[in-house]
């Protein structure tokens, strides 16, 4: 079908054409858009489309090759039906997304510890006095629970604690939507990426640490994952200098800097889809 | 004014949407005991006329009612008039039988009940007063709860009928009752019109059976678009009517 | 039989009666508030919409310039074209569809069990969730057609929500021609065919015209069917480009097409634009303002076809 | 005028018209040969409109079989015991349980959305059936100049501006009251209410204007008050119609999607009171559907989520017509 | 069998829905340039034959026709007859006049237009002389483009007359064709009648109106409950019937 024409693409850069789609990921699409925006505009033959629906979709449509670009919050392992297929694709790291603990402005704490932090999201602690705050019931606003920001953060805070079956806080699916319940319910706790934050919730530190990029690469701030933008193992030409684009300084120091997300080029440490983090030299 | 006047008419004028007369100065006087026939072609406002005597017609929002209504000398076309009064004593049938969807005896104990009557033996003895006067309660005494639907057209019609006498009316209206019936139920009811007028019930009928007329009525009244042209006993009507359209019209010259 | 026994029943019924009139009254005061508190819930909610978003709904440069991914001062323009271009696809689709299958239901249909089956289908069809309806477009055009998230899957999967809508609408208008229209057709050696297209369709115009207005109203603000169908992006559109495989040309029906309902959905849950109330309260308005529209046109149109009819 | 000349001038009419009617039907359309026959023109219709309806009834009957297919793969390839999947109180399919099987049990949002649904049309009838008798009863001239078009109008409201204005409003409005996050059965139950408001009155509104006119004049003629008429009379007659519109708003209560999910909490717990965060099949539903990949078990159990909303509505299609089937059988 | 007859029915019964038999052995014999009056009771089975005449009972899916319909001596009541061409030739005016929701003009060249004649100045004389047989014409020259529904009812029926003239039918069937006109109107449609007889046409008129019947047939035919009792020339029937039931319908003793 149409749709799904790919480029071709004769290896100069300022004469690329063809049409790249990208499914996937919906946190990950506004920086695909806004790059994918700059790029159309440097390379007018080359149309980009960039869609939503879901970590999920786009590795599910990239698997089965009928887009050039799956994005995807998760390792592709993680999602797959068959894990073993995640070999016939080739995993482009575009950026890192911190997350950290949000809290509603009604809770005057400023630090969480590691171990706090778990036994609230494991329906341990219920209640803020327990943990040195005032006398307020927590509410714990989790998200969805196929969801990349839930895994990553559950991957680093649970560290493998499973929560209670009995223990169902309200899950969003979104991240907008978690912003919003958290600035609006008092004693509320979450999680959200760092290009959500915004001045109508708190954001906390874990064990003194400060979310910031900073502290993301290397690896002191826990709470992160990669962004992935999976392509088959031979991308036509169009697709590999779009990637390319996306990770090229010029992507990397700009949007991808100034819009909360941790530039991928800054990373001092690798981590493996098994959760193993090594230094990188 | 006559002597034993149950119901008269002054002056009524009837329109609907203000703009369009449907009826005009008609002067007419029931009397007890009395089979009144309304006749004339389609249209010419015999029904709203009927639906006047029982303020039927106040239910049509877009309908204004002149004139007086005087029943037992008293108008009734006053605001303050209680409607229910009106009507529980002014009975009506219509031209299709029209029973409710409950059973034989519901149909007929529903007013009586709405009226205050709970008590289930003197319930009993109207339905089965009622039933008799209209002349169906051999049919269907043992089915009195069935459905009324169960009945045959006549018979609803008959059931209709029994179901306006339960309220102990002094009038009763009917809009050409015999209309979707055939020849066996017609006479059925013409038996019945006789009995409840034998009673002292003073009955008006409209009919578009000028034959019917003739064999039912004491008196006939004549309209022709919104005129009573013609108001006499049926004998000078249909004999020797004064006004040339009578006659045209008892002679099939139009309708 | 007596008038005694009517007085009897009078002394009675004078309590009875006046219970009945007072219960009258009370009965008509209580259906006067509820109609006054729907009617005041209605008015309200409408004026709160539309106030919430005027100031954004009546900006032209909101209404035609693209939505922006980080900053302030996005728009809804591709959002609201693809609207409009969406629901004129499923119109296209659907009405024809949904014309023949009246017609063939109303006018062909012997009476019997099978007839009653479809007509029971077509009712099923109009209960489905619009969820399960996307989700199937889902399935069967993204997936299985490999059309991707794109205008055609979406305007299909909308048809499937228009069809019963339609096929009611139409049913209705063309059982209300009365019998005596077609009888007419058919007395004249005509066959039922050109009965119905020359007879009955014309009577029916108006409330056929009526309906599919009121419908594209439905189509226009629906949003679950089309989330996994049309897609949740929205390129930015190029009016001037014609090339019908580009995803910037307009026309295009392979392009994935988010529309205005699907827009206020995703920027409310996944939006991080710091102006997000400010645009979402603003679509909703410009969605509320196009129904209303929708609205006044299908009684417009309705009431003039009516008179067209009438008399020339 | 001469008859005999205006008879032969008569077009079509054959020389003699003592012919058999074959020769006088062939002889009156000359030009007929070229064109489609009457019997052509009534097949041809006939066949390309059943095609309409036969594209419909394909559409329809590939919905429910891929529908269907999808949903029971959940049981019949990925090993889940629908027993299990029905009955199940947690809803976490990132945990696996004992079996190495994803933990889905789905009764939370079975119940969320029973509950809602049922809550919303409590709160529906009265005022439904209330504004129908008021606007064919009371002051038909109101109801149909002003009520029926301003139901059309809130027919017409998108369900996904009802959703943001029971955020903004609904939301802040019950926590205020009642405590707690404000996300919850209530919520999404009024926002439903607003929603299906409009259906099931203007259905009850043709119920009652189907119950025939001479019930209410007889009943008046017998001297009943307008209540007793409506009461007694009326709302009698139109109880299977009113049945009707209730069970068809519950069916569009039942699958509304995005309107709930944005104020119900999703949170897929047991509902245990009415201002606490649960969540609906739909909810579940649109949240998820993105995340999973194709054809993996958690993909699958949120199609048996679908199949479980496709089996109601046709419940729901079935209960309607046991009404009017009942209904018939009463009435005659 | 008579000489010239045109039309002619053997032992038509007419069942709906297999159980109700609503006519029974109607033979019935209809010439050229006769008018035969159909007479009867409500619900006697007088629409029904009417309407088999020209197969209009096809429609009625549940309807079931047995025995001869003979038209120009060659039966019509099978499944191999082309329906359209019997209705071309048997053209149908029905109770309440029923012109299409166009021009007049239209309303005429309707018909004559589907059924192939496409020529502007042919259809225009097909127009004028409908209208002009139907007496239509002189009223309604001036406004042929006119809605259909800006003319009265009477002119409206002439109107549905000219409609089925239109296609030179050689019989034309009325069911109650003046029973929703006033007395003018059912005179010009009576004219009309008499006009079209004199052409050769042959009309066969239901009518609820016995004045009517005996005013304008030839022949008349009574019905009584889905039997034809008694069909005999007009004058034997008025004035001599043989069957009581006939004489007791002329003289309203039902109906
Ligand atoms: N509800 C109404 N609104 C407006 N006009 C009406 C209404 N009812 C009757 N009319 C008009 O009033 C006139 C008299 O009507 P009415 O029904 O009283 O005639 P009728 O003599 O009973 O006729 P029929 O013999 O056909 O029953 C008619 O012109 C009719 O159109
Ligand atoms: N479509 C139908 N389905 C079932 N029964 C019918 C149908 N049409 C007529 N009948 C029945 O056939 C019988 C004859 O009806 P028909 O209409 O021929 O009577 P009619 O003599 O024309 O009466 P009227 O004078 O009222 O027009 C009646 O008992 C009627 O109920
Ligand atoms: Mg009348
Ligand atoms: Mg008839």
């Amino acid at each position: 079908s149409p749709s799904n024409s790919s480029g071709s693409s004769n290896g100069s850069s300022d004469s690329l054409s063809g049409s790249i789609t990208a499914v996937g990921s919906t946190a990950l699409q506004p920086l695909v858009e806004a790059s994918a925006e700059q790029f159309m505009t440097e390379n007018p033959n080359v149309q980009i489309t960039i869609q939503g629906g879901g970590s999920g979709q786009g590795i599910t449509q990239i698997a089965q090759g009928s887009v050039q670009i799956g994005n995807s919050d998760v390792f592709a392992e993680t999602k797959l039906a068959n894990p073993s297929d995640a070999e016939n694709l080739t995993d482009n790291r575009v950026a890192v997304v911190g997350m950290a603990p949000v809290v509603n402005k009604d809770v005057p704490l400023d630090n969480i510890s590691m171990d706090d932090l778990r036994g609230i999201f494991t329906g341990q602690i219920t209640n803020w006095s327990q943990i040195g705050g005032p006398d307020e019931d927590i509410v714990v606003i989790n998200r969805a629970s196929g969801s990349g920001t839930r895994s990553t953060f559950e991957d680093a805070v649970l560290a493998g604690a499973q929560a209670p079956a009995d223990f169902n806080p309200q899950e969003q699916d979104s991240s907008g939507t978690v912003a919003r319940m958290v600035a609006e319910t008092p004693g509320s706790i979450s999680y959200l990426a760092f290009s959500y934050f915004n001045d109508n919730f708190k954001v906390l530190n874990v064990d003194g640490v400060e979310p910031t990029a900073d502290n993301v690469t290397t690896n002191e701030w826990k709470i992160w994952s990669y962004e992935h933008m999976y392509t088959s193992n031979s991308p036509d030409d169009t697709t590999q200098a779009f990637i390319n684009y996306m990770t090229s300084n010029e992507v990397q120091s700009s949007l991808v800097a100034d819009n909360g997300y941790v530039p991928i080029s800054s990373m001092k440490v690798e981590r493996d889809a098994a959760g193993n983090v090594t230094q990188l030299s | 004014m006559s002597e034993n006047a149950l119901l008269e008419t002054h002056d009524v004028r009837v329109r609907y949407h203000d703009t369009h007369d449907a009826l005009r100065n008609i002067n007419l006087t029931f009397c007890p005991g009395e089979v009144t026939a309304l006749i004339g072609p389609s249209g010419c406002g015999k029904s709203t006329f009927l639906r006047c005597l029982n303020l039927m017609n106040r239910e049509i929002p877009h309908c204004h009612i002149d004139g007086e209504i005087d029943y037992h000398g008293q108008n009734i076309n006053t605001k303050k008039q209680n409607l229910y009064d009106v009507r529980r004593n002014i009975g009506m049938v219509f031209q299709s039988p029209n029973p409710f969807r409950k059973s034989i005896y519901d149909n007929i104990a529903f007013a009586p009940r709405q009226h205050g009557i709970k008590d289930r033996a003197r319930l009993d003895e109207i339905v089965e007063q009622s039933l008799r006067r209209a002349a169906l309660w051999d049919e269907v005494k043992d089915v009195l709860n069935k459905s009324a639907y169960a009945l045959s057209g006549g018979q609803r019609q008959r059931l209709c009928i029994a179901r306006t006498l339960a309220m102990n009316p002094e009038v009763v209206l009917m809009d050409e009752p015999c209309s979707a019936l055939d020849p066996i139920s017609t006479h059925a009811i013409e038996e019945t019109i006789g009995a409840i007028k034998a009673e002292g019930i003073c009955v008006i009928i409209v009919t578009h059976n000028i034959e019917q007329a003739a064999r039912i009525s004491d008196k006939t009244a004549f309209f022709l678009l919104g005129d009573c042209i013609e108001w006499n006993t049926t004998e000078v009507i249909f004999n020797n009517p004064h006004d040339q359209r009578t006659k045209d019209y008892l002679t099939g010259r139009f309708g | 039989m007596t008038k005694s026994n009517g007085a009897e029943t009078m002394k009675y019924s004078q309590r009875s009666i006046r219970h009945a009139q007072r219960n009258d009254k009370i009965a008509t005061g209580v259906l006067t508030a509820i109609v006054a508190a729907i009617f005041v819930l209605l008015i309200s909610l409408i004026v709160y919409i539309i106030a919430s978003g005027a100031n954004k709904a009546f900006d032209l440069q909101f209404l035609t310039s693209k939505p922006e991914q980080f900053k302030e001062g996005g728009g809804i323009g591709p959002e609201l074209f693809n609207s409009f271009y969406l629901l004129v696809l499923t119109l296209l689709i659907s009405l024809p569809l949904s014309l023949g299958a009246a017609i063939f239901l109303v006018e062909y249909a012997p009476d019997n069990e099978v007839t009653h089956a479809v007509k029971t289908a077509i009712e099923v069809l109009a209960s489905l969730p619009s969820i399960v309806v996307g989700l199937f477009g889902f399935l069967l055009f993204v997936i299985s057609f490999g059309w991707g998230f794109s205008i055609l899957s979406g305007a299909l999967a909308l048809t499937i929500f228009n069809i019963p809508l339609l096929v009611r609408v139409i049913q209705q208008a063309l059982e209300s021609v009365p019998q005596s229209q077609r009888d007419a057709g058919l007395a004249l050696g005509l066959s039922r065919w050109e009965t119905t297209v020359h007879i009955l369709l014309p009577c029916a115009m108006p409330a056929i015209i009526t309906g599919v207005i009121l419908s594209a109203g439905r189509v226009f603000g629906e949003a679950a069917a089309l989330i996994y169908t049309a897609g949740q992006s929205a390129p930015a559109l190029d009016f001037t480009n014609f090339n019908l495989s580009s995803y910037a040309c307009p026309w295009n029906i392979w392009r994935p097409a988010e529309t205005l309902a699907v827009h206020i959905w995703k920027i409310n849950s996944e939006g991080v634009v710091p102006d997000l109330a400010a645009v979402s309260n603003g679509s909703a308005a410009v969605l509320m303002i196009c129904v209303l529209l929708f609205n006044l046109l299908a009684r417009w149109f309705g009431r003039h076809a009516e008179r067209k009819l009438m008399s020339e | 005028m001469n008859d005999s000349t205006l008879v032969n001038n008569m077009p079509n009419r054959s020389a003699t018209s003592s012919g058999t009617l074959h020769n006088r039907a062939n002889g009156t359309r000359p030009q007929d040969s070229t064109r489609l026959t009457k019997g052509q023109i009534e097949r041809g219709g006939k066949t390309l409109t059943g095609i309409c309806v036969g594209i419909v009834l394909i559409t329809l009957a590939s919905l429910i079989v891929m529908v269907t297919a999808k949903g029971l793969s959940t049981f019949i390839s990925d090993g889940i015991s629908p027993i299990a999947f029905l009955t199940g109180q947690v809803w976490d399919p990132h945990t696996l349980d004992a079996s190495g099987l994803p933990t889905v049990g789905a009764l939370p949002m079975i119940v969320g959305s029973f509950a809602v649904t049922l809550l919303s049309c409590a709160i529906v009838i009265p005022f439904a059936v209330g504004s129908a008798i008021y606007a064919v009863e009371v002051n038909p001239r109101f109801g149909r100049r002003f009520f029926r078009p301003a139901l059309e109008l809130l027919v017409g409201i998108p369900s996904v501006v009802f959703g943001l204005v029971g955020l903004t409003i609904l939301v802040p409005l019950i926590r205020n009251i009642s405590g707690g996050t404000g996300y919850g059965i209530l919520a999404g139950s009024l926002v439903l209410a607003v929603m299906v408001l409009p259906t099931v009155t203007s259905l009850v509104i043709d119920a009652l204007e189907s119950v025939p006119a001479p019930y209410r004049q007889s009943s008046a003629a017998l001297g009943g008050t307008r209540w007793q008429t409506i009461w007694h009379i009326v709302l009698r007659s139109a109880t299977p119609g009113i049945l009707t519109a209730v069970v068809l708003g519950m069916a569009r209560a039942f699958g509304e999607a995005l309107a709930v999910q944005m104020v119900i909490g999703n949170a897929p717990a047991m509902p245990t009171s009415l201002t606490q965060p649960a969540s609906t099949l739909t909810s579940i539903l649109t949240m998820n559907m993105g995340n999973e990949a194709m054809n993996t078990v958690y993909n699958d159990v949120l199609w048996s989520l679908a199949l479980i909303l496709l089996v109601m509505s046709l419940i729901f299609i079935l209960i309607v017509h046991f009404i009017g089937r009942k209904s018939e059988v009463k009435h005659d």
